[in-house]
């Protein structure tokens, strides 16, 4: 059902956690079948220098949540944004069908986190 | 990696001799039943037989079942064959909202063709209240259709209660016993059921084959059109090697029924409490005690359940879960939502449903990596400990 | 004594591979294909390999494969399908007075339900005529059902011309393969076929299972009601190792097409001329050239067919007959009669349906036995002589 | 499907035949299924002293022909309009339910036979 890099992100997610005190938190549900997806992010000099996450969903979310965070470590916060819901499921080599919803997870909350993290610097 | 096979509700695997007798009903005695001459006798002979033996499983008479293609096609049979066949009389059915979809979509199928479903609530561990059903009787109903036991949770709904009530009221009763046929006693007689639907593939005769029963008088309109056979309740050539495994299938049922469910209820046993012991934050779906004797299903807070399946997956072990993101659908298990479960905790649910072939070895293996993968999970999750 | 097949027409024994294949997906590859754990993905997959097979066989997609339960399921779902799905289009179907009884009774039934259904005459080879067909055609034709060969007296129909005329009118065209299908070359898309039956049991697939092609974009409405298997369109947990076994005897049929029907040919026009040469006041049914490979179909005068094949069955040799007294109904072959024969005539009808697996030699015996057998009865006959 | 008393009669038929100048002919047609039973009998002093018949049916209705023929030998005439179809049917062990008809061919037959023969008699 899901590629190798699927399970490989599924059984060995990377970033998993919080960041006390983050610049940035983005959380968003997922409308389609109940799941949540939790960012962290760490800024300096509109760089994102550390990332972490807490999902709860499905083998995909997690995939999703995990391949997200690798992408956008070390990235500034313009290229982030760029990063699609599609680019995500690439990187993963695939999703299947059904499972095309959870990778809207992982860049949403991305993009929220980065966001939030705006939002929080303009105050 | 040995493979663990923990959901006998999903399937279960074809019996030995019932494999070897569909063998040889399928190369060497092929006959088609309806044909008169020797290759046809031999086998309409092994199919006339096959129906005594389903008969004889839940105490009906041979001319009282009729085979199917299995459970979908005998809930829909039995529902709309009463429907239709009864629709003079009134139109109104009752059920329950925790059926199978084979009798819940049927119904709604018949909603749009004039008939009125009452859909009974259950209560938290699943079982109808016989208030509930009183009350839903009116002078137009035709059916109760309630499902013997359930699919997901394993409760055992208050059937010879029902029964009653149904007979004395002049109602046709049909039960759903896809689940409990071959695995749990059953008396039609006694329990004063007019229809039963049953399926071969859960009480290890193949996938493709089942039976329903009709007790004798039931006014009941054929649904699939075509030849004579079944005495016309259902047209197109007998499934002969299917049957022939279904009726061995009922005949070991029967033999063995005593041993098997206390060996399998001791199993089940076994893990609801070596879970209530080892994992925190649980909670114990279904009837504490009129539960299916190989149906264990838990909810374990702040995680999801096909991330739980997939974890399983890896150890080796197939189990289920009531998850939307396993179903594909946008809700989770409509069985656990009915109950009172919220969606976070529905999605949490796994089913493990145990069979004849389990062993004590592959539950103290389950019960030795569940905790490690369930405190995993919680560990990522952002609903615990927050 | 030895025992001869020639009853293929009614039902095939299932081929050694496909049987082989089918013991494995019961007592070792039994996962539900709608399961997400590795017993569960290993059947979706061979399932969706069956599929593919299915589909190659008659050039279709696999997407435009639907597994049923059998023959009679695939015409119900065919035709009841389509009918209630387009009803707003149109309430007209034509099918014609010698099909099968899945197609006749899911006809009379829709009757009752509100469609007007034309049957149309056939000659006397059991052809249909293409000016009856396009005389027939309203505005309110939704669907034309034509059998592509019939199972009495093998006559195939003039099926490219039949989809072409469908085709220009925006018709759909369903054609019940059943006897076709694994046994001559089909091609869906050369001939314009929007819907075709098949069952497994009449090409060395099991009884119980077999596929409903239904061509892209073709609007049917499912039938039964339950879980979303088939993507919709047929609910029922799926029929794992009859699906597995149809992909196999599908790849075998495929493989072996040009041989088979090369050699089962050799063996019906062996027949033919022996019978034509040995016992006189016949009649070959059927058309002349335009029939299945392996049918033979001839009428005794005189004798009654039930007699005659106790007879052989004495013998050894399984045949059919459309005799009333073989079927136990009131009247002879409905396919008979409308190809214009008496009672009596249609009474001495012996149909032999010949398969891969039959000889030379059981040929020759046949023919040796056959004339004093006809003798016999015929002495024994008031019709006869007198 | 057949008892063996019932094969036995079938695979050998007794009194297959005519009789010229019987003195008595019936032959019925079953309206179910459109055979035809012809019975030849000949008396002498009120009894059956041969009897034959022609048959155009199934293999029930063939035995049921030979059965009723053996019963009826040597029987009076009033003995032999007593025997009913259903004796026909029991001397044979039992039909199957869909060929009850059958043996009321053979029966009928028979009586129209000595019908033939009284009415002749008394021209
Ligand atoms: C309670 C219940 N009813 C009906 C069905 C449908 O039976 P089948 O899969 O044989 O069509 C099932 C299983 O799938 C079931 O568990
Ligand atoms: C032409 C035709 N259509 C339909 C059927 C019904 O198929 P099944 O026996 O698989 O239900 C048959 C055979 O019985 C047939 O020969
Ligand atoms: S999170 Fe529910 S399906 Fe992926
Ligand atoms: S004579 Fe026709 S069924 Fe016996």
């Amino acid at each position: 059902m899901y590629t190798d890099k699927v399970m490989d992100h599924f059984t060995n997610p990377r970033n998993v956690g919080e960041i006390k005190d983050a610049a940035g938190v983005g959380e968003v549900g997922n409308a389609k079948c109940g799941d949540i997806m939790r960012i962290y992010l760490q800024v300096e000099n509109d760089i994102i220098t550390d990332v972490k996450f807490k999902t709860f969903g499905c083998g995909a979310a997690i995939a999703t949540s995990s391949m997200v965070t690798e992408m956008v470590k070390g990235k500034t916060l313009d290229e982030a944004l760029e990063i699609s819901n599609q680019a995500v499921a690439e990187a993963l080599g695939g999703l299947p069908p059904a499972k095309m919803h959870c990778s809207n997870l992982a860049a949403d909350a991305l993009h929220e986190a980065i966001k939030d993290y705006i939002a929080k610097k303009g105050k | 990696m040995k493979r663990i096979y923990f959901d006998h509700s999903a399937t279960t695997p074809v019996d030995r001799e019932v494999a070897e007798l569909m063998m040889e009903y399928m190369t060497e005695k092929y006959g088609n039943p309806s044909s008169v001459h020797a290759f046809g006798r031999e086998t309409r002979k092994a199919v006339e037989e096959a129906r005594e033996k389903v008969a004889a499983l839940i105490n009906a008479t041979p001319n009282e079942i009729f085979f199917t293609s299995g459970g979908t096609e005998g809930d829909n049979l039995a529902i709309k064959g009463v429907a239709y066949a009864n629709r003079k009389k009134g139109n109104h059915i009752i059920t329950t909202a925790i059926e199978h979809h084979a009798v819940l979509h049927t119904c709604e199928y018949l909603e749009k063709q004039g008939f009125t479903i009452t859909y009974l609530p259950v209560d938290e561990h699943a079982m109808v209240r016989m208030e509930d059903l009183k009350n839903a009787i009116t002078d137009k109903t035709i059916l109760i259709s309630i499902m013997f036991a359930n699919n997901e949770v394993g409760t055992i709904q208050p059937i010879k209660e029902i029964g009653q009530l149904a007979r004395e009221k002049g109602i046709y009763f049909h039960t759903d016993a896809v689940q409990a046929a071959g695995n749990c006693p059953i008396d039609v007689k006694e329990l004063n059921i007019d229809l039963l639907t049953m399926s071969g593939h859960k009480f290890y005769a193949s996938k493709g084959v089942g039976a329903l029963y009709i007790r004798r008088g039931v006014r009941v309109e054929e649904i699939q059109h075509g030849g004579g056979h079944e005495r016309n309740m259902r047209a197109g050539t007998e499934n002969v090697p299917g049957i022939v495994g279904l009726g061995k299938a009922a005949e070991v049922a029967m033999r063995d029924m005593d041993k098997k469910v206390a060996y399998v209820k001791g199993l089940r046993d076994k893990i609801i409490a070596g879970i209530t012991e080892k994992v925190p934050h649980i909670k114990l779906n279904g009837h504490p005690d009129l539960r299916m004797p190989g149906n264990v299903n838990f909810s374990f807070m702040y995680i999801e359940g096909e991330s739980l399946l997939l974890n399983l997956d890896l150890k080796g072990i197939a189990a289920s879960s009531g998850s939307a993101c396993t179903s594909g659908s946008l809700d989770p298990s409509h069985v656990l939502l009915s109950m009172g479960l919220t969606h976070e905790v529905a999605h949490g649910s796994l089913r493990v449903s145990l069979g004849r072939g389990n062993t004590e070895e592959e539950v103290n293996y389950f019960l030795n990596v569940v905790p490690e993968i369930v405190e995993r999970l919680r560990s990522m999750s952002p609903l615990y400990g927050s």
